[in-house]
């Protein structure tokens, strides 16, 4: 028994590990200087750590720029907020709305109407661009941030709808006769009810709704226009130049700042992901 | 009772009196339904339409009937993109739920600081597929990484250059895509062994089956929905993969890794091919609505019988 | 297709109606993927020039150039055009000219000159119908081969002249256990090095024939046979962790002497300059071997979107397009660009050595050859030639018979 | 008038007619208890009357109102689940409450209701907690606070009971009839558990495919069941049916089964009339009388249950259960003499299973 506790330990240290290393490598990375980094391994540990990458990918170069942005992640730091937060909101809400009204309120060609929907999970967005710009700027929101969160709901609803339905088809249908008995009508079912219920739900859609999105670089790039260009294009722009010099340890900075918010959401919510999907995603 | 398992909340018939909740349902459904039509199905119409034109750089509405599937099936990247479309989804989707299902058991045999393991593979999960090819460019880079850390250490005979050899750099994607995804195989795979009931731990304890055949043979079968919700999202994944490759390999070396994704992308945005992209793209999502179709075929059809309690 | 640019003309009014009225009528916005300290400190040079003359200069960069076409491309379609892009000269941008979308400098071209004083072969492919639609601001000579000169004196060889030295000199560096070539294993590095395989095998004429003519025949012809076996003669002298490099690292093999040739647009100025190293000096540049002289150009330009469906370019792109050849910025901005101006009379005294080299050698227009896309060659088919390049390039089993055939075949496929 | 009336009430699905021309009348103040197996429609029927599933034809009234089309919350009525359906996310206060809310009644009389039922079920000290950290018992007495509550003209029950334990569930059947004795308002009660129903209804309503077999007091359902299926649905253990007919047999009348011949005592008059006819007798098992004068039979096996025991016997070719007090133990093997009370047995058609009036 005592070696099967070994092995069990040393089997998950080992994935812990290799899960890890990666990562270790990124900040060990941002911590050195360039020479540190032309010269040596990248599984060293930084001989001088130092912060000076980070404060350079935060803040920019300001020497190094044109002048009105020194080129830092600040800069658009919050309008990556500011895109994230209603695309977050319209997308899980519109998801949690459609699942509820699919899975709840049987009407004839609900489950067709879910099969056509769950297509959308799987169509690379980046493959329908064109016909995505034509009718963004039909509906005149080309180029602002209205237009991008919008893309971002299209894009999202399908997976937010196909969560939210699989977790309410899990309810009992007493409970929604109960509440139905008792005068709540669509609205006030999905409110007062069905909402609260489906919290730990809720928390996984938001967490994994929130990665996509924070991470989204082409949409951000292509519907932001000039005041939408999320954070992951200004990442871009610091480690993506084709034909300049590289930083590296400005890069791995900049990434792991841009990563920073997603990293902090999964450190902080590991137990309610897991009681989330418990509770909805892996019921059948 | 007579009335079906999945009873949900029925229309009344008729219409004499107030607003009916029934109504306010289908309202609800307006915005989903519009950008399902719409967006869904209208794009790959039109994708579909733009196939059969000559555009290059911009859409132009001059019909060439099926040319460009002519030339898309003549083109030997596009088939070396479809081919590893398929080898990829097996290793990645295979690959996810093996090792997020040896994770998931490992972590539930009643460890201590399992809080701790969870978030730590659950950990790449926030990292975008961007960031995690240009890691794994890194570690997996014959002269930077992984062999050369091991040469350092004195075995140098150790090879592990799969991402610079044109036969082996489409597993190198199955690598990194594991590592990002199987948190969150992990993390379903965990949930599904929580919700099973205890009392079939102890009935093969009296038992005396051996635990792995307890894995095999009792665990995996009533974890069915487990491994097919972790099918259908991680397939939805590498429908859509195209950060990763274009962060990892670019589709290199030559375009030996190359995805239909990146294909369609590359020829629309970069090589002034829309038709032809089109063309690719609206081949690959007929094979996205027929590999989900019979997804979707089981998910109705499972309700349809009912899940009675 | 009138019919969609009117759309998008239509769109592009009402969308930036608003903003466009409450900008200042000198406003230009620029984008870009010049996004590096070194391009973009080359780039402060033309707004410190275009704000002296009262413009006001909006930066909207876009790393990466695919990124960064896709951007402007997608901004005109959804009819939010940014007034000045940053844009490849050729095929595409004669396409975005085909549906109305570019606003001619003609006008300032003329009255500037730009005829006589750009390389005719760039004159001609900023042109669409007999009008300037872009402004080349700079020349990057794509035949470079630099090399780390310890490395060749420890090895014992010179800078050889030819292809066959060039063997000779690899298998000597290769016993002195310095890797002979640092490659970035990208379609395009690889495509580079190509174009020097294939101008210094078939010379010039061929090489300017071939890509100008795409002809059967050549590419079927023997020449190119030679071109293929001496391109394959070159795997060996990689070393094996090339594919997916950067070019910057290969580079950076070549600072430290762990590699000791790259070919490679003369860019790489930026980043041996920036590990601190003067070009030509431990570093060195040279052509890469090649049976008569050539410079392989490649040109950075900007075009310029057509505001309001104006056809014509409004004050602050013609402002723009003046300033960017003017001699100043262009001495200004080509030094730190590590590019040479894409005038041939300004003068070449300041500039270091390698690109001394570059401008005195392009006095001659018999030397003036363009990469592969600046012929016309549509990027359909462009892209098929770094498809089948790369493909060959990195199948060890594929003998250079069958490289040329296949190069032949995607070629025809694509045109 | 007051109360329920369903008329000629038909139910379908997908064009599949499983519940044809319903006819039932609901006096004010009722307790009904609709009674059947699994799959006999019944809670289908409640949810028509709840609103909460359409009717395909024919009209339900509550109170002389026609509530056909009318949404559930239009109807006046409560209902009562097995599962409790209580919001789990509610504090038991709040659960009780909802319905008031959601009808727009102003705070402090929710809360002054909500009390008032509270001391009335006995949960007062309870309301602020969640529904998971009640027991079952509790969770069911908040389900019926959340009906009462609301002061419906109909409360509905659907197997309130069935989740429950059996000595939790003897004692809420007793507070469920003083609840209704107190109240005296109409109730709809759906179970499976005949006891549930005879203790509880002043009407039974048993129902078998789709529809009604018998409508009418506990007593007569019993006593007098319809016909076959409800007498063996009715009563445990189940009465005894035995094929054969009617004979004479000197002063007295048998029942020759054709493997021997059973002998009856205080036989109405009315059933020499019957005599030659095929017949099935039918005899609950507190009706097999051990008596010497009676047809031998051979016990099989004795089942004591406390205040009873039940006898399987092998007789006159079948097997038959009695239910006979505990002071005699009878041992499996021995021979016992039975006949039957034929005062209070049971005759049906055997074709149709009908149950035949004695004159």
């Amino acid at each position: 028994m005592q070696y099967n506790r070994l092995a069990l330990y040393g089997l998950l240290g080992i994935a812990a590990l290799m899960v890890l290393s990666p990562v270790f490598i990124m900040v060990s990375t941002s911590l050195k200087s360039m020479d540190e980094i032309r010269n040596g391994s990248i599984f060293t540990l930084p001989a001088d750590p130092g912060f000076a990458a980070w404060g350079k990918a935060w803040f920019g170069d300001c020497a190094k720029t044109l002048g009105d942005k020194c080129g830092g992640l600040s800069s658009s730091f919050l309008t990556s907020v500011k895109i994230v937060i209603p695309a977050l909101a319209l997308s899980v809400g519109l998801g949690a709305i459609t699942g509820y009204a699919l899975a709840v309120w049987k009407m004839k060609g609900a489950n067709l109407m879910f099969a056509a929907l769950l297509v959308g999970m799987f169509i690379p967005p980046q493959v329908t661009l064109y016909p995505l710009i034509i009718m963004i700027r039909e509906l005149g929101i080309f180029g602002s941030i209205g237009g991008l969160i919008l893309v971002h709901v299209i894009w999202g609803i399908a997976f937010t709808t196909m969560m939210f339905r699989n977790f309410f088809k899990t309810v009992p249908q007493d409970l929604l006769k109960a509440a139905r008995i008792d005068g709540a009508g669509f609205w006030r079912l999905f409110w007062h009810v069905m909402l609260p219920l489906s919290l730990p739900i809720l928390g996984v859609a938001m967490i994994l709704q929130f990665t996509y999105i924070w991470n989204d670089f082409l949409l951000g790039l292509t519907f932001g226009g000039r005041s939408g260009q999320p954070m992951t294009v200004a990442l871009n722009n610091l480690v993506g130049s084709q034909f300049g010099e590289k930083e590296y340890n400005v890069d791995m900075a900049a990434t792991m700042l841009t990563a920073l918010p997603t990293l902090a959401v999964y450190l902080l919510s590991g137990r309610l992901f897991v009681r989330g999907i418990a509770a909805g995603a892996v019921k059948g | 009772m007579a009335e079906p398992a999945q009873g949900g909340l029925k229309p009344s018939q008729g219409g004499r009196r107030r607003w009916r909740p029934q109504w306010t349902a289908r309202m609800a459904l307006i915005p989903a339904m519009t950008i399902t039509i719409v967006c869904f199905y209208g794009f790959i119409i039109w994708t579909f339409v733009i196939s059969l034109t000559r555009s290059r750089l911009l859409p132009v509405y001059k019909f060439t009937g099926f040319d460009q599937y002519f030339r898309l099936f003549a083109n030997e990247r596009w088939w070396t993109a479809m081919q590893n479309l398929a080898i990829h989804g097996v290793l990645f989707i295979g690959g996810c739920m093996l090792f997020g299902y040896l994770l998931a058991i490992l972590i539930d045999r009643g460890i201590k600081a399992e809080g701790l393991f969870r978030t730590v593979f659950m950990l790449p999960l926030s990292m975008s597929f961007i960031v995690t090819g240009v890691i794994w460019q890194w570690v997996m880079n014959p002269g930077l990484g992984l062999q050369e850390a091991v040469r350092a250490l004195g075995w140098a005979s150790f090879e592990f250059n799969w991402i610079v050899r044109p036969d082996r750099s489409i597993y190198t994607l199955a690598i990194a895509g594991i590592w990002q995804q199987v948190g969150l195989c992990m993390a379903l795979f965990l949930a599904g062994l929580r919700n099973i009931d205890p009392n079939i731990w102890k009935a093969t304890r009296v038992d005396g089956i051996p635990v792995w055949r307890v894995y095999l043979h009792v665990i995996t079968p009533m974890l069915r929905t487990v491994f097919f919700t972790v099918f259908i999202l991680m397939s939805a994944i590498v429908m859509k993969a195209f950060d990763l490759v274009v962060a990892l390999t670019g589709g290199g070396p030559g375009f030996s890794s190359d995805l239909p994704a990146r294909f369609v992308v590359d020829h629309i945005l970069n090589r002034q091919e829309l038709g032809l992209g089109a063309a690719g793209a609206f081949v690959l999502l007929c094979t996205v609505i027929a590999v989900i179709s019979p997804y979707i075929h089981f998910e109705l059809r499972k309700e349809r019988g009912g899940r009675g309690h | 297709m009138k019919k969609f640019s009117k759309v998008a003309v239509l769109a592009a009014f009402m969308s930036t109606g608003v903003s466009a009225g409450a900008l200042h009528a000198q406003t230009a916005e620029v984008l870009h993927w010049w996004t590096s300290g070194s391009e973009q400190a080359a780039l402060a040079e033309v707004r410190k020039a275009f704000e002296a003359k009262g413009g006001a200069w909006v930066d909207t960069p876009i790393a990466g150039g695919g990124n960064a076409r896709a951007a402007a491309v997608n901004r005109m379609l959804g009819g939010d055009p940014a007034s000045v892009f940053q844009f490849s000269i050729g095929q595409q941008l004669r396409e975005l000219a085909d549906q109305g979308l570019l606003a001619n400098v003609d006008k300032i071209a003329s009255e500037e000159h730009w005829d006589e004083k750009l390389p005719p072969l760039i004159v001609k492919a900023a042109k669409y119908d007999g009008e300037y639609i872009a402004a080349p601001i700079n020349i990057h000579g794509e035949n470079w081969m630099f090399f780390n000169k310890a490395g060749l004196e420890k090895a014992g060889v010179d800078v050889p002249k030819s292809w066959s030295e060039f063997m000779t000199a690899a298998k000597k560096l290769e016993d002195a256990g310095i890797i002979p070539i640092g490659l970035g294993g990208q379609p395009w590095q690889e495509r580079i090095m190509f174009n020097s395989v294939l101008l210094g095998v078939g010379g010039r004429d061929f090489y300017a024939k071939l890509y100008s003519t795409l002809d059967d025949d050549l590419l079927a012809s023997d020449t190119m046979g030679k071109v293929f076996e001496t391109f394959a003669a070159l795997k060996p002298f990689v070393d094996e962790s090339s594919p997916g490099r950067n070019w910057n690292e290969a580079t950076n093999m070549v600072i430290k002497g762990d590699a000791a040739f790259q070919f490679m647009g003369d860019w790489a100025k930026g980043e041996i300059i920036a590990a601190g190293v003067e070009p030509g000096s431990t570093v060195g540049c040279a052509f890469a071997p090649a049976i008569d002289t050539a410079y392989i150009m490649t040109v950075d330009a900007f075009a310029f979107s057509a505001m309001d469906g104006e056809e014509e370019a409004t004050p602050a792109q013609a402002k723009m397009a003046q300033v960017m050849l003017e001699p100043d910025v262009q001495i200004a901005f080509n030094k730190k660009k590590g590019s040479i101006p894409a005038r041939l009379d300004v003068p070449a005294d300041s500039f270091d050595s390698c690109a001394q080299m570059a401008i005195k050698t392009l006095q001659d227009p018999k030397t003036h050859l363009v990469s592969t896309g600046l012929f016309g060659v549509p990027s359909s088919v462009s892209g098929a030639i770094d498809d089948s390049i790369s493909n060959f390039w990195n199948s060890a089993d594929m003998s250079p018979q069958e490289g040329q055939e296949q190069f032949r075949q995607a070629i025809a496929n694509a045109k | 008038m007051n109360g329920v009336e369903l008329c000629n009430v038909t139910k379908a699905y997908a064009g599949l007619t499983v519940m044809e021309n319903i006819n039932l009348e609901i006096a004010d103040g009722d307790f009904l208890v609709l009674l059947g197996p699994s799959g006999c429609g019944k809670s289908t029927l409640l949810n028509m009357i709840a609103g909460l599933e359409p009717a395909t034809g024919g009209a339900i009234h509550i109170n002389g109102r026609d509530v056909t089309d009318l949404e559930p919350d239009e109807r006046d009525i409560a209902m009562v689940f097995q599962s409790y359906a209580l919001y789990p996310t509610m504090s038991v206060r709040k659960n009780i409450g909802f319905g008031l809310k959601m009808r727009g009644m102003p705070k402090d009389e929710i809360e002054q209701k909500v009390a008032e039922v509270g001391d009335l079920l006995q949960i007062g000290p309870l309301l602020d907690r969640k529904p998971s950290q009640l027991s079952g018992g509790q969770q069911q007495r908040v389900a019926i606070g959340r009906a009462l509550v609301r002061e419906p003209s109909v409360f509905l029950f659907d197997e309130p009971l069935s989740n429950l334990d059996a000595k939790l569930r003897a004692d809420m059947r007793i507070e469920l009839k003083r609840l209704h004795e107190r109240l005296g308002r109409t109730i709809v009660y759906v179970t499976h558990d005949q006891i549930e129903a005879m203790t509880l209804a002043t009407r039974v309503v048993v129902l078998d495919r789709g529809a009604v077999q018998q409508a009418d007091t506990p007593e007569n359902v019993y006593r007098r069941p319809a016909n076959r299926f409800v007498a063996s649905f009715v009563g445990a253990p189940t009465m005894n049916f035995i094929d054969g007919k009617l004979m004479q047999s000197g002063d007295d009348i048998v029942f020759d089964s054709g493997a021997g011949a059973l002998p009856l005592v205080d036989v109405p008059v009315g059933a020499r009339d019957l005599i030659g006819r095929s017949l099935t007798l039918g005899a609950r098992p507190e009706h097999l009388l051990f008596d010497p004068a009676g047809i031998a039979s051979r016990v099989l096996l004795a089942e004591p249950t406390g205040p009873d025991q039940y006898v399987r016997l092998a007789v006159a070719g079948s097997e038959l259960t009695a239910r006979i007090g505990p002071e005699q133990p009878f041992k499996s093997g021995t021979d016992a003499r039975i006949l039957i009370d034929g005062a209070r047995m049971s005759l049906f058609e055997p074709q149709n299973g009908q149950a035949i009036t004695l004159g």
